[in-house]
């Protein structure tokens, strides 16, 4: 049976994750990365895999972009 | 019909995450399709899990089909390791940029000489 | 129900968070704790082993679970004789980075331990995603160990090693995923029982995805290019660990999931050997022609490596016991040579303060014991004849012209000539008088009791590598078992199974 | 490397992974699950065998705990490795600190914001989460702190070594509730069998030492990710 809602989910999935990597921009990149990561929590609540759920939402759109955003102002200071 | 729709999804983001680690300039990007890769493998994991009709493996008992709790442990796992490999990642990266005043490859290839 | 196999891998994992915790304390007290750490673990691996080879297989269940439910892990003739391996390079290298003084860089000795808790962890494992985790640590650490040093080139080799090392683990993981789903099972046993409900076509792309994955921690050709810039930034006693022992953990994972999981010996088992004896000749030949055009010490010794992985990958290509057994006894060996050669290069390139090959000139007088131990590990590795590394090659030889396979050995003579070739023009220069005298005799920065610490170590493994040949035959019979054990996997099923039934 | 041979170059990686995707697609689509699986074991006899409701808990911290103890090792040489790569200056203390707004807001959610970790830590067994989604949270709620009022606020609060000494000790921790299961016998970290203590399932104490395990892990993942970001904060010049 073809969900369409899920189809449609998995399409904003794939196109962050295309975003995520075409983008110029650092800064821009990390923030659709978390919006890729977001994206990954709904899938997983939608396959009924709520851990797997709780901890991307965790580690994905809070502990790695918080990672990234600090990599990324530590690597700028200098040309600041 | 949900499993074949995931595992292309599964698929094509792992070729996207690949494609940005390979032909990417910028330490950081890198670093974002190395996290984006690790991702898709986790989706594959927990499309592997769903089962027709099955709920969330945690016990009541009204409840007869569950959907597979292992691939969720493998799955859970693999997230964390994920999240350690890019930490050291972007430490390396934090100090690339220290020692060669850039983030792009192809200048600091040009200063190693 | 002795608790040594998980053992093995515990008491270094202790030691390691002990050892961090002790960078609080006075240092008497840290050295107090690595120095008692790096004891118990050869004395767990020497319990094992003679355990091992009185009583047979051992298999152990983690959790108190029977086989197919919790973690097993099984020692058989192949895990003893790379655990062998491991304890003694994890011993020479503690004894090694205390004498020449390599200790003073913090945190050395936890990833010293967590390298050893991760490879003893995967010789063990019996289950393929305890291999996965073990491996994965086993990265996460040569990543920090390479990047040690943090100058300007070992950083960025360790980020490339970072990226290759990352796609390695992700094919491993998708291998594991495919596997789990066709025979819904983890343990390794259990897997190689139910190999056949898989579609040919995932049974392909898990042999796939697991050769190029463990081709890339082992150095497979195309799949090499971190591996000499990683050995080049990391320092001498870290580039003879990774050479000498992280390698032959991926050659161990290798042939465990290759025969016992995936059951090499079935239909695509021609198509697997000939692509391997491929592999094989093209990495000996990528190997010692890049260790030839090579004028970086440490980048020459890292290309002569992938070389003799090629002669690993043509002892497993040949597809017969015999062959299995001289590939296995290679990898032996190659621990003790290449591990000499890196600790004893070590000193040549502290005193020229380069390791660029031209300024090597007149070491054989500035460091004449050193010198000699270079000489003999090197005689050692080109395979002349008395040597361990001769006798190995011999019977890879053997065993390929036992099944005509003519090309593989054309391939082998030819590398030895190589080799002698470019370890020859090492010798010629370092007899030459050094015309700076300069530099040449305060280049021992060291005091005397540390250079006869290395000394030592470099002494035993020189004694190996000479009278390897001469051993009692029942030492090689231990490489024969394992490589019986190897291709009939029904019977490691068996102990496993039989573990399930206690 | 001209730009134009840049991008032929862009076009061939493309090219392979389009093959590539292809080769995984014709050998992961067809796939159908397994006959018989070792989950239909976990689900029919988890709960009675280890008194935890929550499965996913039961299998990670139970049936394969060992998978468990080497992830845990990962996070603490990944730790490990970040703090010798940015071992260089001193840990910055700027002053940087959001808005008047988001200050005041925060401080008076905080407090009902633990609530969540801490929940998610000890129903570990019970309900979904366990020790790796609490532990992260708390780190996150940690780092968000010196976020908000800038490290010169919270490192003095929380400084590098007492983070240290939290994850090298909980590491410990975790080994040791291991190795009560050889002392007792009956293998390394084994639960029930080793005499913990199992209850009924769906009491808060129950299922043995997973919720023990839960709050040593917690605790180890929040310091062990608060102390990355500190170091990755550094100076280091």
């Amino acid at each position: 049976m073809f969900n369409f809602a899920y189809f449609l989910l998995l399409v904003l999935l794939v196109s962050a994750a295309a975003a995520a990597v075409l983008v110029r921009g650092m800064i821009t990149s990390v923030i659709v990365l978390s919006v890729f990561s977001v994206s990954l929590t709904l899938v997983f609540s939608f396959l009924q895999a709520v851990d797997v759920a709780m901890a991307e939402a965790v580690i994905g759109a809070g502990l790695l972009t918080a990672f990234f955003v600090t990599a990324i102002s530590r690597a700028r200071r200098k040309t600041k | 019909m949900i499993r074949e729709m995931s595992f292309v999804a599964a698929i094509s983001v792992f070729c996207i995450g690949l494609y940005c680690v390979l032909t990417d300039r910028n330490l950081i990007k890198i670093c974002v399709g190395l996290s984006i890769m690790e991702s898709s493998i986790v989706l594959l994991l927990v499309a592997i899990a769903y089962r027709e009709g099955g709920l969330a493996p945690v016990f009541s008992a009204e409840i007869e089909t569950y959907v597979d709790p292992v691939p969720h442990a493998l799955a859970l796992t693999a997230i964390v390791i994920g999240a350690g490999v890019t930490a050291v990642a972007l430490g390396l990266s934090v100090l690339i940029y220290r020692h060669f005043g850039t983030l792009n490859i192809d200048k600091i290839w040009r200063s190693l000489g | 129900m002795s608790h040594l196999p998980v053992l093995v891998i515990v008491i270094p994992l202790i030691f390691a968070f002990l050892s961090s915790l002790a960078g609080f304390w006075p240092s008497a007290v840290r050295r107090g704790i690595v120095g008692v750490g790096f004891l118990l673990h050869p004395l767990c691996v020497v319990l094992l082993v003679s355990r091992m080879l009185i009583r047979g297989p051992l298999l152990y269940e983690v959790g108190g679970w029977a086989a197919p439910l919790g973690i097993m892990l099984l020692v058989d003739e192949l895990s003893v004789i790379f655990l062998c391996i491991l304890a003694l390079g994890m011993f020479f290298a503690f004894l090694y980075s205390f004498s020449t003084g390599t200790a003073r860089q913090e945190k050395l000795h936890v990833f010293f331990f967590l390298l050893t808790a991760s490879i003893s962890g995967q010789m063990v494992a019996g289950d393929i995603f305890n291999l996965f985790v073990f491996l994965e640590l086993t990265t996460v650490v040569s990543i920090a160990l390479v990047a040690l040093k943090k100058k300007r080139r070992p950083v960025i080799s360790a980020f490339v090693y970072m990226v290759y090392a990352a796609i390695s683990s992700t094919l491993l993981l998708i291998a594991i995923a495919l596997l789990y789903n066709a025979t819904g099972t983890l343990t390794m046993a259990h897997i190689a029982q139910r190999i056949s409900y898989m579609p040919p076509a995932s049974y392909a792309v898990v042999l796939v995805s697991v050769v190029i994955s463990l081709g890339i921690k082992i150095g497979l050709v195309p799949l090499h290019f971190w591996q000499a810039d990683a050995y080049d930034g990391a320092g001498s006693t870290v580039a003879g660990i990774f050479s000498g022992v992280v390698m032959k953990a991926g050659v161990y994972a290798l042939l465990r999931l290759i025969f016992t999981v995936l059951g090499a010996g079935g239909a695509h088992s021609r198509l697997l050997f000939g692509f391997l004896l491929m592999a094989g000749c093209i990495n000996i030949a990528a190997g010692h022609i890049g260790a030839l055009f090579q004028l970086n010490l440490k980048k020459m010794l890292a290309f002569s490596s992938i070389a003799h992985a090629g002669y690993i990958f043509v002892g497993i290509g040949s597809g017969t016991a015999a062959g299995l057994a001289a590939a296995v006894f290679h990898a032996f060996n190659h621990f003790f040579l290449k591990t000499a050669l890196f600790w004893s290069g070590r000193f040549f390139i502290a005193g020229k303060r380069s390791s660029f090959i031209p300024r090597m000139r007149g070491i054989a007088v500035s460091f004449p014991a050193m010198f000699i131990m270079f000489f003999l590990s090197a005689l050692a590795i080109v395979g002349i004849p008395p040597t361990a590394g001769f006798a190995s090659k011999w019977l890879i030889a053997l065993a390929l012209q036992e099944r005509g396979l003519l090309l593989p050995l054309v391939f082998i003579a030819a590398g030895t000539v190589v080799s002698l070739w470019y370890y020859a023009r090492i010798f010629v220069l370092a007899v030459q008088h050094p015309h700076e005298t300069g530099n040449g005799i305060q280049g021992a920065r060291m005091t005397k009791r540390q250079a006869a610490g290395a000394l030592l170590v470099l002494m035993v493994l020189c004694l190996y590598s000479l009278s390897a040949a001469f051993f009692p035959q029942d030492f090689y019979s231990v490489f024969e078992a394992a490589a019986f054990r190897l291709r009939e996997p029904a019977e490691y099923m068996e102990i496993l199974l039989a573990g399930a039934l206690q | 490397m001209s730009r134009k041979g840049k991008r032929r170059q862009r076009w061939i990686v493309l090219g392979v992974l389009i093959c590539c995707a292809l080769v995984l697609g014709t050998a992961i689509l067809p796939m159908s699950v397994s006959a018989e699986r070792v989950s239909d074991h976990y689900i029919r006899y988890g709960v009675s065998e280890t008194a935890a409701l929550n499965l996913v808990s039961a299998v990670l911290l139970d049936y394969r705990s060992f998978d468990t103890l080497g992830e845990a090792t990962v996070i603490f040489a990944a730790v490990s490795a970040v703090s010798v790569l940015m071992s260089g200056g001193g840990l910055s203390r700027n002053r940087r600190t959001l808005s008047n707004l988001a200050r005041c807001a925060v401080a008076n959610i905080y407090p009902v914001l633990w609530l969540f970790p801490l929940y998610v830590i000890l129903h570990g067994h019970l309900s979904p989460g366990g020790g790796f989604h609490g532990g992260v949270t708390m780190g996150v709620l940690l780092i968000m702190i010196s976020v908000l009022y800038g490290t010169a606020f919270s490192l003095p609060k929380l400084s590098l070594t007492a983070l240290s000494y939290t994850e090298y000790s909980s590491a410990l921790a975790f080994i040791l509730v291991g190795l009560a299961g050889v002392v007792h016998g009956s293998g390394f970290l084994s639960n029930i069998g080793a005499g913990f203590f199992k209850g009924s399932p769906g009491d808060l104490v129950s299922a043995g030492f997973l919720p023990l395990l839960n709050v040593i892990i917690g605790f180890k993942v929040a310091a062990g990710l608060v102390s990355i970001y500190y170091q990755l904060l550094r100076s280091g010049d």
